[in-house]
């Protein structure tokens, strides 16, 4: 049998295994709870390290502590639970060590609800924890792309020597689609000597290692975050993704959304089309870093006379569409939160409104 | 081939297995060949696509869905309705009791055990070899073990839902039955139906079956695509 | 009966940060020297705290890792998971380990993390400049206890070692002290027997170290020996409050 | 056999714990500072030095060291 269905938290368990990261630390939250409760029976099965911390604090650390000495690791959490790991996720970043992070988001403030929501983009693109820090940040849009996502996120975490997060919302958890897992994108472990404490003897020299976050000099401090924006500028070169909808078209309109929210998005472009309204979309792949150049292009058309964030936040995402789009056009926004994913007629009826 | 079950009908199976899917459509199909239906929706473990969500398109077919009280349907709370273990003692003609996956979904059927106790049931485990830890005989009859020690009940049949939602082939349909054929001789389980997408049916050969059919029509479907509509059917 | 005595290899020649009379110098010594005797120097990573040690990477030759407050126990967890080959040992203050890091002590300490804490137990907030911490004595001033620590108010000092002790997982909990040179002897042979249980990973094994501040106590170095003998001691009894075997 | 009592005065941060501690009062804080500022200690009756080691125990700047025979050696005359 080559394709096999699975919910996306079990996808996303597997495909942390199938990338060769046999590391995960977790802390049980409603909606991912079942990436925990399927690794608690796959981890052992092929000799890995299942651990389940006693915070999503703790967690975090010991991703920290696991990673700094030379381990390919990761969690899952949602959206409560990332917030508590944002204290560890800004000493790992600011000590440059890989890690991997997966958010199926809930809604917030506070508890909120544990139906879909992406209403922490801004806590995933622009912070969370503390200090000059960013995350690499992927979107998926289908159970497939969950796993290819996090099959991609080790190579990238240990490229940067960064955090990468998963930004998926509680739909990407919870359904089930058939899956696969590419061979191709199992990853090598990488050599961590030159800077993994991982024992002197391990490296055979006497230089030791040394993983910390402490800068008193205040000039060192400034060299060191000069250092860190150079390679979240390396992302921006580098590491940008999206996919464009029916943009071969002479749209009216310019949808930007991602994750399960494109989908919704998808089938009301296509409804749109039947009727005679031609509407295109870009969808970001990569949250950070964000698809600049394809949205301002994309909103350059002739043709298109409005941009239109759709998301199921109050407006997170519209700030970063609103600034590539460079006041050539207006940028509007709309969405729902709580959980009720809007439907395909609603996302027709909004765009209809904006023209 | 007709479905001949009736009573109080225990839908199981590993987690996603398809078990509500099974439930939804199964209790259309009775209720289409003339018998009262009744479904409770006891899966207290995963908080999303339950039965719930398909609740007033069951309603208006007259089929009653016990769910947990409206302010909770939503919450992250194993919460069990006290009209179970009612519609339990009075059954009606086809009593449906849709559980939680795997071993902990069916451990409140421990907690019902007084009401089940000298009732005829049928306790049958939904099976879809496409699923991880099902697609061994083994994996099942583990999981088939599990849910026994939980639910301190035995199961009496298997219900074959071989599919990968909309991307299954009708070769997926026959390995799938295939399989669980199999799995009906080793574990000495009658096999009492299996499941084949709407979609798929007009391709394929209903002779090749040796057990009855049930027909799916999707309903607990991601927001961006409808489910098929139950009423239509009542037509 | 006389003896050699030179600085032991895992420690580095930098001159520590640490001010005149304070112990943690003679702490970090007594766990180099067991590093030496082990001869595990080549596969220890040390694990620094936040407050008064937190530049305690710079004392030793060990791969370290820097933590963040309280969360030692947590990283230390993140490694002995992955690399149960290597050794590993968490340094932790007062404020660090018995209060923001609470949780994740007694969570490493019951599931029996095999590595091993050095928990410095001085009775203030040395690096914050000194604040009352979770085992500041009653009565004792702090900055932010100027009227002297009111028990009624903020409960008792916390005895970590008793309190760990409580837990059924089997570990190895002491407390030591470094306020006199037979307590010392006695404090590293138990820092030895921590490292050891390590070493054969029987089980999770900490040391608490009675410990002085002669800057935030406001005493001379002798004084706050003194004042460590006759306050803290007969509070914190000292011995081992558990053994694995 | 020699052993030899050596402080290096600039580790040394004149804390005064070894003084306290010499059982043969061997020890005394300099009237003159060091590289760092510091007072630091010195052995102002050398000749009843018993190498005891207490002083480099007590010590926390590894700042005393004694070299020497591993092997016990003839008792201090009294």
């Amino acid at each position: 049998m080559g394709k096999i269905l699975m919910k996306g938290n079990e996808a996303i368990g597997e495909a942390a295994i199938r990338a060769g990261c046999l590391n995960y630390f977790a802390y049980p939250i409603t909606p991912q709870s079942e990436v925990a409760e399927y690794l608690s029976r796959r981890m052992p099965e092929v000799g890995g390290v299942f651990l389940q911390g006693e915070s999503e604090v703790a967690v975090s650390y010991m991703l920290f502590g696991a990673s700094a000495c030379g381990a390919r690791v990761f969690t899952t959490s949602s959206s409560p639970g990332i917030s508590l790991m944002s204290e560890g996720i800004s000493y790992i970043a600011g000590a440059q060590c890989p890690a991997v992070f997966v958010n199926i988001m809930r809604g917030g403030p506070g508890l909120g609800g544990i139906l879909p929501s992406q209403a922490d983009y801004f806590q995933a693109t622009k912070g969370g924890g503390h200090g000059d820090y960013r995350l690499l940040v992927m979107a998926p849009a289908s159970v497939q792309e969950a796993v290819e996502m996090v099959m991609l996120a080790f190579p990238l975490a240990e490229k940067y020597r960064n955090p990468v997060m998963l930004l998926g919302d509680g739909l990407i958890g919870q359904m089930m689609e058939p899956v696969e897992f590419p061979d191709h994108l199992k990853s090598e472990p990488t050599n961590k000597d030159e800077w993994a404490t991982n024992g002197m003897d391990t490296r055979g020299s006497n230089k030791r290692n040394l993983v910390k976050t402490l800068f008193l000099d205040a000039g060192k401090l400034n060299e060191h975050n000069l250092m860190l924006k150079a390679k979240y500028d390396r992302m921006k070169r580098e590491e940008i993704r999206y996919e464009l909808y029916n943009i071969e078209s002479d749209y009216k309109a310019l949808i930007v959304s991602y994750g399960t929210m494109s989908r919704v998005c998808k089938t009301a472009i296509d409804n749109m089309k039947d009727e005679g309204l031609e509407v295109g979309m870009v969808r970001p792949q990569t949250l950070f870093p964000f698809p600049e150049n394809a949205v301002y292009e994309a909103a350059s058309k002739e043709s298109c006379k409005v941009v239109v964030s759709i998301e199921m936040s109050m407006g997170q995402m519209v700030e970063d569409v609103e600034r590539c789009v460079k006041g050539k056009l207006p940028v509007k926004w709309y969405g729902k939160c709580g959980g009720d994913v809007p439907t395909p007629e609603e996302v027709v009826e909004a765009v209809k409104s904006f023209l | 081939m007709e479905i001949d079950l009736d009573g109080i009908v225990i839908i199981v199976g590993n987690y996603g297995s398809g078990k509500t899917e099974v439930c939804i459509n199964l209790a259309v199909n009775r209720k289409m060949a003339g018998l009262e239906v009744r479904i409770a929706d006891l899966d207290l473990v995963n908080p999303y696509f339950r039965t719930r969500e398909a609740k007033t398109r069951l309603a208006e077919l007259g089929i009653e869905v016990v769910v947990p009280p409206k302010q909770y349907m939503q919450a992250d709370l194993p919460i069990l309705s006290p009209v179970v273990a009612g519609m339990i003692r009075q059954p009606s003609q086809l009593t449906l009791l849709d559980m939680g996956g795997n071993d902990v979904g069916v451990n409140v059927l421990a907690a019902l055990g007084d009401a089940l106790s000298g009732r005829k049931i049928h306790v049958l485990q939904v099976v879809n070899p496409f699923r991880p830890f099902t697609d061994t005989a083994e994996g099942c009859l583990k999981i088939r073990n599990e849910i026994e020690m939980a639910s301190r009940l035995s199961i009496s049949g298997i219900i074959g839902n071989a599919n990968l939602i909309d991307e299954t082939t009708v070769e997926d349909i026959y390995t799938g039955y295939d399989f669980v054929s199999g799995l009906s001789k080793e574990s000495g389980l009658p096999l009492k139906f299996v499941t084949v997408a709407a979609e798929l049916m007009p391709e394929i050969d209903i002779k090749h079956f040796t057990c009855p059919v049930l027909l799916i029509e999707r309903q607990l479907v991601p927001p961006w695509k409808r489910s098929i509509s139950l009423a239509s059917k009542m037509k | 009966m006389g003896k050699t005595f030179a600085k032991p290899e895992a420690l580095s020649d930098q001159h520590t940060h640490y001010c005149p009379g304070c112990t943690h110098g003679i702490i970090h010594r007594l766990v180099a020297e067991v590093i030496d005797e082990l001869g595990i120097k080549g596969r220890t990573v040390g694990i620094a705290p936040v407050g008064c040690a937190v530049l305690a990477y710079n004392y030793f030759i060990l791969d370290f890792q820097e933590a963040a407050h309280g969360r030692a126990p947590a990283m230390a967890t993140g490694i002995k998971r992955v690399r149960p080959d290597l050794i590993v040992f968490t340094y932790q203050g007062d404020g660090d380990l018995a209060s923001i890091g609470m949780g994740e002590i007694i969570h490493a300490a019951n599931r029996g993390e095999k590595f091993t804490t050095i928990f410095v137990n001085n009775a203030v907030y040395g690096m914050t400049g000194g604040q009352m911490a979770p085992t500041t004595m009653p009565g004792q001033r702090t900055t932010t206890s100027p009227f002297g620590r009111n028990v009624k108010e903020v409960g008792m000092p916390i005895k970590m070692a008793e309190l760990l002790s409580a837990l059924e997982t089997p570990g190895y909990i002491t407390r030591q002290s470094v306020i006199k040179p037979k307590y010392i002897v006695r404090a590293k042979k138990a820092v030895k027997k921590a490292f050891q249980y390590q070493l054969e990973g029987r089980c999770f094994s900490l040391v608490e170290v009675i410990s002085t501040c002669p800057t935030n106590w406001g005493l001379t170095p002798v004084q706050a020996v003194k004042w460590a003998e006759e306050t803290m001691l007969p509070y914190y009894k000292l011995g081992e409050f558990k053994r694995p075997d | 056999m020699a052993y030899k009592h050596y402080i290096d005065s600039n580790r040394c941060k004149g804390c005064g714990l070894c003084v306290a501690v010499c059982p043969k009062n061997v020890l005394q804080l300099s009237e003159e500072i060091n590289t760092k500022s510091y007072f630091p200690v010195y052995q102002a009756r050398p000749e009843d030095c018993i190498f005891c080691a207490t002083c480099c125990i007590m010590c926390p700047d590894v700042a005393i060291t004694i070299t020497g025979e591993i092997e016990d050696r003839p008792k201090q005359p009294a």
